[in-house]
């Protein structure tokens, strides 16, 4: 395992201390339980954002906590989802008074702990509402089973749902924004390599060299299947076309194109990937009028790279162009 | 013939001392299935339990499993906390007050604990995940105080139960949990939850069983 | 090799586009000559920046063509700096009338083409200063050698001129504070693994599981000497000790402390090495005022950090703080 | 006996052949102290190079040899790119008009082309760089022509010398461009720049000995 760390059962500690030397302007650091609040927290008035789920996926979600953007985020171990008992702590120093709404990824670990959470929060006499991103079009979605990941949208509706906690609205009016955003957004990917969970001191899975796995989510988990490594150009459309077949994006609708490493895969690809995508985007006569490329959502080290794709209505564009002040996203101010 | 509270906290750091040994074990069944953490979360949980134990060690049962089941929902994370935390939560408000506990008030509460496991994961059998070891168990401990079996011979039973449960996961396609995203790709291996439930209760008749 | 790429002979071109496509609002590229400039170019009455490398270092330099950082950059073919064709036709492209910068790093080929370009654009009558940054501490320097390496300082460098320039500072003015920022800053890298260079299609250099190369350039090149792999606390120790002796950095002084992923290394890590670096810093009594944490300037996929210190003066505060939006950097605006 | 102008441009199309057979050899070399692009930096030029071809056939090798040199300055980049692109453009400075070539004017063509490698880059013969093949050959060339020797065993001796030059820098430390960089582990690896002269050298020798 080749990582600039120190122990593995010190990596999340050690980068939450990281974090809080850096961003003191930004964030203030809990640790026992961990969690990252904004500096401003409680913002009164304002609905508070909570996230969060495994370490790993840097900067989702510590690294968008901020003016604009969410709250509070809660890490867990790498690839754990956190307990029951940060949430609660989070969504206290954070309640400004007008409700706390969870932005939950569909994992089972994630929706069980932010389900009791919400219990114990509730309890508190805190109002609290859960929205679960499910947008992985990768996984078949069924009654009878886990359902679709959470993924790439996960990223777009903590910056969007930001900035509308920021313009006032209501807990049920910035989780229905939630669900806007989850129900127009879509997302796959793949990976190129595999990841080194620390504490495992191994990757999860072998990939040859002239393999690839397609349909990954964002913990090192194998794909739906593997095949022989393709030019960049033929990944992107295996990616980008289950996804607008998905959710049938009309020619003519205006959309934003994310195109996200998984961290191990720069940027120079990243852009040879986005090229593919945009002209595959045109080809269905969407506009892409707004884009996101980089970072956001990532799984450790894992070469690959995960595209999103996100219908915008005006209220969404306006809400992604709003000003928002985090570690890592930042704009308008 | 009964199991003592001290037994019961012999099982707790008993099963503290076999979840640190399969560590990597159950962090390998999870990489091929799952996120390569099941090993390390159980872990993680059962030391800080072990961080509890001394200051319950002279209550009685009901509160000392209720303890570690709150303790495991507040460190573990992941599936497991939630799911293995409402499993000894529910076996502690069975036994709240109990000193001792006999072969029907076992069997209670852990038919209690896997209603509670099913109730928080809405997992039916069949699905590749923990319950497939934990439902055999409970009905063979039914079985075992119906045929008025011994508490030795019922532990038995349902450690066995769990055993067959667990072996059973391997040709699953999972349909729960992390495993259900790799769908037919999760057949042909053994569930990490399936697996850790079973180190427990092989370690409740290890420890329960004297002869 | 596992790249998403398509042909290796492709990958800058490729790149290129996808850069024209997601970032038309900011800038417009160039094919033969390659540049990308400034969407706005040329600005009139301002000094115009110019910068250029071989690919291979996203984001930088041309993630950083904008508003307050660089007017122009040329990307050479991977790791080869660009030809003085490319840099005169941006030169000719970006001058405003108040001269043109040249930012160029300390490498024999960037230096002699820059050389030749600067040559060719004064007899077009164009104004052109340039700047060399040598800022990396693994090279021994040396009037008989190719003397120090251009790094980390170079982003530091390009947004700090980037501002000086929007201010409306003279040609020698901003070339002045350019060299201050060469002087007052100081780098040096590591790497956990070697690059590939596309058409090389196999890593420049094998590591072993358990060896990490200290001293290296952003080429891809072996560094300074090969050792065993350290926890992350010493490696950074071993980075960060001679920068500061290096650059006798006073106790009290205020620096910006930058930490550099080499492009696969994931932010998680580079938390746990800023952790580091942060407190060694302040046992020297440096006061870390400033900070950058990310990929910006990068040597393909190769995991591995670099850590760069910059002593600030109150115009380097005031000019790193200034309004800039680029595709790699944007705050303020 | 001379070198005529359609000699010349054999010259430069052989070249272009043999440095894309030896565009990965070079790649390697400059990989171990480099940055793995050399062999692709003049594959890429020569390439160029040939395009122009076609277009100047007909002119004097003057011209012919500076349209070289421009090409690879405006192609290459890199160390390679003014470097090479000087040594084509001062050979052509020293031919301007000339249709055909004899031994001095060959090795005064030489000897300019290595003097403004030399002012480009300011290394000195033991710095490891292509200059170590490169002055060894315009000697050569000079010795010959003053021991009226034949053009062909110029020829020969020049690309012998470039030889023994390129071989020398292997125990070099390199003290220029990117290899010093590395210190004392830049000994023990051939320079690619000297690498691709002794190329060029040679194949002036193959193509333009006739026998
Ligand atoms: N809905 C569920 N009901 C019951 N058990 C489940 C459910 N989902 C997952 N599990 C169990 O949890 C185990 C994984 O636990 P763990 O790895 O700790 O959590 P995570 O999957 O969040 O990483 C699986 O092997 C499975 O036995
Ligand atoms: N200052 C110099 N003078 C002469 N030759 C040089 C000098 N610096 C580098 N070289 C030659 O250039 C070669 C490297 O060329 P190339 O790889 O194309 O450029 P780069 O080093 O920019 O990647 C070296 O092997 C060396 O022979
Ligand atoms: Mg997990
Ligand atoms: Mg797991
Ligand atoms: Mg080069
Ligand atoms: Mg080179």
């Amino acid at each position: 395992m080749k990582k600039l760390i120190n122990h593995p059962e010190d990596v999340v500690r050690e980068e939450l201390e990281g974090v809080a030397l850096a961003h003191s302007v930004l964030v203030k650091v809990h640790f026992d339980p961990n969690y990252i609040a904004r500096i401003q927290a409680p913002v009164k008035n304002k609905v508070a954002l909570v996230s969060g789920g495994g370490s790993g996926h840097e900067p989702m979600h510590g690294g968008f906590v901020g003016y604009g953007m969410l709250d509070a985020a809660c890490p867990g171990a790498v690839f754990t989802s956190p307990t029951p008992a940060q949430m609660l702590a989070a969504t206290k120093a954070v309640d400004g008074g007008k409700g706390v709404l969870y932005i939950v990824k569909n994992y089972t670990g994630d929706v069980m702990n932010f389900e009791m959470a919400a219990e114990l929060a509730r309890m508190e006499g805190i109002q609290v509402e859960s929205v679960v991103i499910d947008d992985d079009v990768a996984v078949q979605n069924s009654l009878y089973t886990a359902g679709r990941r959470g993924v790439g949208s996960t990223v777009l509706a903590e910056k969007i749902c930001g900035a509308a906690a920021e313009e006032g609205h209501l807990l049920s009016e910035v989780a229905d924004i939630c669900r806007r955003v989850n129900h127009f957004g879509r997302s796959m990917g793949m990976a190129l390599t595999s990841c080194t969970v620390p504490h495992a001191g191994k990757p999860t899975f072998d990939l040859p060299e002239d393999e690839m796995e397609i349909g990954i989510g964002i913990h090192g988990e194998p794909g739906r299947r593997r095949m022989e490594l393709k030019p960049a150009d033929e990944i992107v459309e295996m990616l980008i076309e289950p996804v607008i077949r998905d959710l049938p994006y009309k020619s003519g609708d205006e959309i934003l194109l994310f195109v996200n490493s998984m961290g191990g895969t720069p940027l120079i690809e990243l852009y040879i990937a986005y090229r593919q995508a945009h002209q595959i985007a045109i080809k269905h006569g969407l506009k892409v009028i707004r884009n996101l490329i980089g970072s956001y959502i990532t799984s450790l080290e894992m070469a690959g790279v995960s595209i999103t794709l996100l219908k915008l209505d005006e209220d969404l564009k306006r809400l992604w162009d709003a000003p928002v002040h985090t570690p890592g996203m930042r704009w308008g101010m | 013939m009964a199991i003592s509270r001290d037994e019961v906290l012999v099982w707790i750091k008993t099963c503290a001392a076999v979840l640190a040994e399969n560590c990597a074990y159950l962090v390998e069944l999870d990489a091929a299935i799952g996120d390569a953490d099941h090993g390390a979360n159980m872990d993680r949980g059962f030391r800080a339990v072990m961080d509890k134990v001394p200051g319950i060690a002279d209550q009685d049962i009901g509160t000392i499993l209720k303890t570690v089941g709150m303790t495991l929902v507040s460190t573990v994370g992941g599936a497991g906390g939630p799911l293995y935390g409402t499993f000894f939560l529910q076996a502690g408000m069975k036994t709240v007050g109990k000193m001792e506990m006999n072969l029907d008030e076992w069997t209670a509460a852990l038919g209690a604990a896997v209603d509670g496991v099913i109730a928080r994961g809405k997992a039916e059998p069949g699905d590749k995940t923990m319950v497939d070891a934990l439902s055999p168990a409970v009905n063979a401990l039914r079985q075992a105080s119906l045929a008025n079996e011994t508490l030795a011979q019922a532990l038995k039973d349902s450690a066995q139960a769990a055993k067959i449960g667990m072996e059973a996961t391997i040709p699953m396609v999972a349909r729960k949990g992390r495993a259900s995203y790799l769908g037919e790709r999760s057949a042909g291996h053994q569930d990490p939850g399936a697996t850790s439930s079973y180190l427990l209760l092989k370690t409740a008749a290890e420890v329960w069983v004297k002869d």
